[in-house]
């Protein structure tokens, strides 16, 4: 554990509880952008230099960008209701309860104590040809996943051409 | 005594032997960090006079005029009006998203910039897994600076400049991802500097093999820029601050420095756009001719980079702005399907490579001029060849 | 302690307030931007224990974070869309007002 | 051309990817459906050419290709491909005539709004004729088979909106089907017994000595030996195909699909399949024991019961002809005629020479029908006898065409290639040493048909207009030559039948020594071809002399009676009815199927309905026995059991809240518990 990984750690964490604290959506949500580009740092800093970056091009550039624009079209800035769920008691409890159970788990965990082995070297090339040959299935199925998403996430989101629910879009003449 | 050519890495070399050793690679970064933000700030000032000439000498006026040989230190009065002008942050405004905003702009293409190898051997950041990825990465976090500056404001007009800006932002940076794409497909890597290198290869009559050279690559090369200037904002598809329809789009809130930061931001992503399109495709730092090698290399670089630009202003003293739904139309019926099939060409360009260089080209062009022809009829129809008639 | 313990403490807490997001916050949104943040906690988990894990050279978790990437970006869409449609028909994006299934 | 002999598959599929495309054609796009099949069948007749050329090298046999399809088990069954001599031709006059067939019924269909679909039909059709005439294997001829019969079916059915069409449609799909049953019989047989269905395998083929020495050495009932049994089951098949007693009665009414429809099937192509099955399997049909276990001979039982059927059945169609007052059912009962000739050349003189007049039929009954087809076009769709006439005036491109084929058929020597074919088949019956009996029939049938030709010529063309032509009151138009789409087929088809006698006379029989391959010896011209040249002749002159007696034209007269009805009604009725075979069908089989049916419906009403009645009884007293019980002893306790069931569940459907956050937080205790139980049980390892 060295200064540079507290550093980016403090800044995810932080950026995190945010995210998920902050009354404001837009703030929440660019929190959300702020803790992801920090994760993608700290994958950087294991290493895994493509993974980081795509983490970046992916959240920070499509996803955060995502939620603000939802954000927007549901107007949903400020808070009109009130924060929290009916029973957030029993959320917080139910939530402590499992964070205290991976916490356990990992100091009881015995991989934390050995030593561990110098940085492997790889390149993009191994990813890609790793990719198109021992992952090619699966890459085929996120391809088909992602198709999917995409036609369903337009299907869903557009407005029902039903007149009793679009009183508040103006009906053409 | 070096060459002219690798001077600036001389220079830096003796600097940081000037150093304890502890400290020299600290040094070295450091040094190159200023360098860059130095040098193309100062190539902003530059160009924002050069622009303004340009654009007068089109619309036929003289343009800045006045201060220093012949208006051309108009930068420096701009800049030190845009520093003593009152920042003003209005009260609707979410104080803490618009004092972060500008920055956000600036940074990143700054950023851009250090993997952009200017010169033979002078490069400040020589990533050589993924050069390209990390440039993309972070030219990715401007649309978050845009989106901060459009909303902060608490002003309709920037909001709608933000979305416009964002909407124009994610649907051409697919064009412009994918163009580049031939190019890391034909050479292998996603490092900036071995792309440069993969083109310095000498064809007959000592022409350097630049990817323009190719069916692919001068397709691509026009896709990219096209896109390029989607993602810089620039005309024709400068939308997000279309001053006639919604002020200055997402920057309307801001005044003063700020404001000047913006501009900063919007140059400085343009010249590494650039860049990028110039190391992609044509050849990077290296002269179009062997016999031009006497010539520095870093010289190439901002003399096609200048070029570039210029075409740019030209463009914009050229053609009107398009429509939103013209802008999508074209990203996603025509600019999207073309860049797919310009990469379907790369490969194919990549499998015929024991052909005959002509039946090569001819199956390569032949190929895009079919996709060419039907993708774009649809615009064709739709916009029909205008008559214009005259006075007499 | 070695340098993984600190991922999967940091993991553990991401994963902790995405969880905590889900179950406390009431706007659909957030509950979007916890299921994220569990999903990149998860993620995180993936890249650790390929850096230090036995066997690194295998590449298996560095796959395995690039596909949960883009499922958590297939994810991100449709929820944002299926959250868009809510608030057309309800007119608010609490996710406690989509109670169609009550038993 | 090596490459097409092992690739003649290319030949059907051609048609078959134009019938694909065509299927999926929306109906408007006439233009491309009709350019598309023409253009297929075209090509391949062009493929079809080249393939010929191939097979006229000196020495030439066969080429064969199979590979297999699927293995069951120890049962592999294989695709195959054979290109021979008899393949070869069989390709050509397919594709030529199918061409011309195709041309002239964009013509004849002009105004039909159903035109894209008949195009995809004749494609379809065309595919499966010719995947049927390169068929190496039984297997495969036999699903083309089928094919060709839904194709027939399609398109005699085609104006499916006229209740007869419909019902020729059903009548020629059945009967046609009883044949198959026999063919499908032989075919099991065959495999059986020889565990191939491949005709030739070097040697392993089902129609190759092996095999043959094993199948002739086997007796079955009646002493018949396996081979004769199989060759008679597979001449059903061809007998219902090819419209021979007793399984005629589908091809007559099969006029009512379209004329070109019935040019190419029904005439030229489909029902010369089982004659073509037959030569197909000659060395089946003529294996015999002999001295080193297997011989040929072609006085085998098999032969001599197609022989007699093929006789029997020319005489007794051209009977029925002389008293038809249809145009096409005279055509139609013609074919037949000549379809029982064709068997009669196969079982007496062999396979060349049935297929020899097969071939020349092929040509000049497709013009005849074509023919046919401009006279019904130009009369608005008349086809009755009696009602036309004097037409050589209004359409005499037509007529000469049809006279030409009116000739060929007839046997008018010299110039026409029908007299040469016939001659051949006549020749080989008087040689034929199991009996002379087909002789005197076929010698019988060929003045009959001189006879009925001769009296459809004098009442269709010759004489005055009488009918629709002559009277005002409905005379839309007077009857016009057809257009040039569909008299240039003609023409080409006239010019084809007269040129085709050059290789067919006994002098130079290119075509039979040919199709014989060059194994055989080829036929010469002796004494005895001279005599039955003259008496052939003789046969024909008087046919035409009897019917040009009786039906010649009175200047003047229109009259619209047959003089042979008038003076000998009672015969010219049952000739006309065709000897009540379909009557006689009608009050037997059918009734006997409608009595079976009758029969085994009482039985169900009254046998297995009191059973299942009985049964139902005693279930429901049962029944009322277990609800008593149920109401009095059961219920109460059961009551209680919902009750609490009831409470209970409404009490945790109190869970169900139908809100997520509650879901949520159940999933995550869960998870919670999972996850202590995983790590407690790791903890104790």
């Amino acid at each position: 554990m060295n200064a540079v990984f507290a550093l980016l750690a403090g800044l995810t964490l932080g950026a995190a509880l945010a995210a998920v604290t902050l009354r404001n959506l837009v703030h929440a949500a660019l929190c959300l952008a702020l803790a992801l580009a920090g994760l993608g740092l700290i994958y950087i800093h294991l290493e895994a230099e493509f993974v980081g970056l795509a983490q970046i091009l992916v959240y920070v550039g499509a996803v955060a960008i995502l939620i603000v624009f939802a954000v927007l079209l549901v107007r949903g800035a400020e808070l009109p209701e009130g924060r929290v769920s009916r029973a957030p008691w029993w959320g917080a409890g139910f939530t402590a309860l499992f964070a205290a159970t991976l916490l356990w788990a990992v100091v009881r965990s015995p991989v934390i104590r050995q030593a561990t082995r110098p940085a492997p070297t790889v390149t993009v090339r191994a990813i890609g040809d790793q990719l198109m040959r021992d992952y090619v299935v699966p890459l085929q199925a996120i391809g088909m996943l992602l198709t999917a998403a995409t036609l369903g996430a337009a299907l869903i989101a557009l407005p029902r051409r039903d007149p009793n629910s679009s009183a508040h879009q103006p009906t053409p003449p | 005594m070096p060459s002219l050519d690798q001077l600036p890495l001389y220079l830096k070399d003796q600097i940081v032997a000037l150093f304890p050793t502890p400290l020299q690679p600290w040094v070295g970064a450091l040094i190159a960090i200023g360098t860059l933000c130095a040098l193309f700030p100062a190539l902003f000032a530059f160009t924002t006079v050069l622009e303004r000439k340009t654009l007068a000498r089109i619309q036929n006026r003289l343009g800045p005029n006045r201060v220093g040989p012949a208006g051309f230190l108009q930068f420096a009065a701009d800049g030190i009006k845009s520093l003593t002008k009152e920042d003003i942050v209005p009260r609707n405004a979410d104080r803490v998203v618009h004092f972060l905003a500008p920055f956000v702009v600036v940074v990143p293409p700054l950023l851009a910039l250090a993997v952009l190898p200017i010169g033979r051997n002078l490069v400040a950041l020589d990533l050589k897994e993924t050069g390209l990825l990390y440039f993309f990465a972070v030219g990715a976090s401007v649309e978050v600076g845009v989106f901060m500056a459009g909303w902060s404001g608490g002003n309709k007009y920037s909001l709608l400049g933000a979305m416009r800006a964002l909407a124009q932002l994610i649907s051409y940076e697919l064009p412009l991802i994918l163009s580049a794409l031939t190019v890391v497909m034909l050479t292998g890597s996603l490092s900036l500097v071995s792309m440069v290198e993969k083109q310095s290869s000498v064809n007959f009559g000592g022409l350097y093999s630049w990817n323009v050279f190719t069916p692919w690559g001068a397709l691509g090369f026009l896709l990219f820029l096209t896109a390029a200037a989607a993602e810089a904002n620039r005309s024709p598809f400068d939308l997000p601050e279309a001053e006639s329809e919604i002020i200055a789009g997402y920057f309307t809130e801001y005044s003063g420095f700020k404001f000047a930061l913006f501009f900063l931001g919007e140059y400085l992503g343009l010249f590494a756009v650039c860049g990028l399109g110039i190391t992609l495709f044509l050849g990077g730092w290296l002269p179009p001719f062997t016999w031009l090698n006497w010539v520095p290399s870093w010289l190439w670089f901002f003399g096609k980079l200048m070029c570039l630009i210029f075409f740019f202003v030209w463009l914009r003293g050229t053609l009107p702005r398009l429509r939103m739904d013209q802008l999508m139309q074209f990203a996603w019926q025509f600019l999207f399907p073309l860049t797919l099939i310009n990469a379907f060409v790369a490969g194919v360009w990549h499998f015929t490579a024991s052909w005959n260089f002509a039946l090569r080209w001819a199956l390569g062009a032949g190929l895009l001029a079919l996709a060419y022809t039907l993708l774009s009829r649809p615009f064709t129809q739709a916009f029909p060849r205008r008559t214009y008639r005259f006075a007499p | 302690m070695n340098p993984l313990a600190g991922c999967l403490l940091l993991s553990c807490l991401l994963f902790a307030s995405g969880l905590g997001a889900v179950l406390i916050r009431r706007n659909a949104i957030v509950v979007l931007i916890g299921i994220e943040l569990m999903l990149n906690a998860a993620n995180l988990n993936f890249i650790a224990f390929w850096r230090y894990g036995p066997n690194p050279e295998a590449l298996t978790g560095l796959m395995a974070a690039l596909f949960a990437l883009a499922i958590a970006a297939a994810e991100a869409a449709v929820g944002l869309a299926l959250i868009i449609s809510l608030y057309r028909r309800h007119h608010r994006s609490d996710i406690d007002v989509a109670e169609e299934l009550k038993g | 051309m090596d490459f097409l002999a092992h690739h003649v598959w290319l030949i059907p599929l051609l048609p078959l990817v134009a019938a694909g495309l065509i299927a999926v054609t929306p109906r408007p796009q006439r233009q491309f459906a009709s350019s598309l099949s023409i253009g297929a069948l075209a090509a391949a007749f062009l493929l079809a050419t080249l393939a010929f050329a191939a097979t006229l090298a000196p020495g030439y046999t066969r080429t064969i290709s199979n590979l297999p399809w699927f293995t069951a088990g120890d049962l592999t069954l294989h695709w195959g491909w054979i290109l021979d001599p008899i393949s070869a031709a069989m390709l050509v006059m397919i594709t030529f005539v199918g061409s011309l067939i195709f041309i002239f019924s964009t013509g004849y269909l002009a105004e039909d709004p159903n035109y894209t679909r008949f195009f995809g039909f004749l494609s379809l059709f065309a595919a499966a004729m010719l995947g049927l005439v390169i068929a190496n294997s039984l297997l495969v001829l036999f699903v083309c088979w089928e094919l060709v019969g839904v194709a027939s079916y399609l398109l005699i059915g085609f104006w499916f909106t006229k209740p007869a069409a419909a019902a020729a449609a059903k009548k020629a799909f059945i009967t046609t089907r009883i044949g198959d049953l026999g063919l499908f019989t032989a075919m099991l047989w065959l495999n059986s017994e020889t565990g191939t269905l491949l005709f030739y395998d070097s040697g392993r083929g089902c129609l190759e000595s092996a095999a043959l020495t094993s199948l002739v050495a086997q007796t079955t009932v009646a002493g018949l030996t396996f081979t004769a049994a199989i060759s008679l089951l597979a001449f059903w098949g061809a007998a219902g195909k090819s419209g021979q007693l007793p399984l005629h009665v589908w091809l007559p009414d099969a006029m009512e699909g379209p004329t070109p429809v019935s040019a190419l099937i029904h005439a030229a192509t489909m029902v010369a399949a089982g004659v073509f099955l037959t030569a197909r399997l000659y060395p089946l049909l003529s294996a015999t024991p002999g001295a080193e276990g297997l011989t040929f001979s072609n006085t085998t039982p098999a032969l001599i019961t197609i022989a007699w059927v093929g006789a029997a059945t020319a005489v007794f169609a051209a009977v029925c002809a002389v008293a038809q007052h249809d145009l096409k059912r005279v055509l139609a009962y013609s074919t037949v005629s000549q379809l029982g000739l064709m068997f009669v050349g196969v079982a007496t003189g062999g396979p060349a020479v049935g297929l020899v007049h097969l071939l020349t039929h092929a040509f000049f009954k497709a013009l005849l029908f074509l023919g046919a087809g401009s006279v019904i076009h130009a009369c608005h769709h008349e086809q009755d006898l009696r009602r036309l006439g004097g037409l050589r005036r209004g359409l005499p491109v037509t007529f000469a065409a049809y006279a030409v084929g009116m000739m060929a058929l007839s046997g008018v020597p010299i110039l026409f290639s029908g007299f040469w074919s016939k001659d051949a088949v006549l020749h080989g019956a008087l040689a034929w040493p199991a009996s002379k009996g087909p002789f005197v029939l076929c010698v019988i049938g060929a003045a009959l048909t001189a006879f009925y030709m001769m009296r459809q010529m004098c009442f269709v063309f010759l004489g005055e207009p009488r009918g629709v032509n002559a009277s005002d009151a409905h005379a839309h138009l007077p009857p016009h030559e057809s257009p040039r789409v569909m008299t240039v087929p003609l023409v080409v088809l006239a010019l084809c039948t007269l040129l085709l006698s050059a290789v067919c006379t006994p002098f130079w029989p290119a075509l039979e020594h040919y199709l014989a391959g060059p194994k055989a010896t080829p036929p010469s011209v002796t004494a005895g071809v001279w005599g039955l040249l003259v008496l052939s002749t003789v046969a024909t002159a008087t046919g035409l002399g009897l019917a040009w007696f009786a039906y010649r034209p009175v200047r003047g007269s229109a009259s619209s009676a047959d003089p042979l009805a008038e003076r000998f009604p009672a015969v010219f009725g049952v000739l006309n009815r065709a000897f009540g075979v379909d009557a006689l069908y009608a009050a037997t089989l059918t009734r006997w199927g409608r009595g079976l049916g009758t029969a085994a419906a009482w039985f169900d009403r009254w046998v297995w309905a009191g059973l299942v009645d009985l049964f139902h009884t005693l279930g429901q007293f049962t029944g009322w026995i277990s609800g008593r019980v149920d109401e009095d002893a059961l219920n109460g306790g059961f009551d209680a059991g919902c009750e609490a069931t009831r409470w209970s569940g409404r009490r945790l459907s109190l869970v169900h809240n139908g809100q997520a956050p509650r879901y949520l937080r159940i999933v995550a205790l869960g998870a919670t518990v999972f996850a202590l139980l995983l790590f407690g049980w790791m903890e104790q390892k």
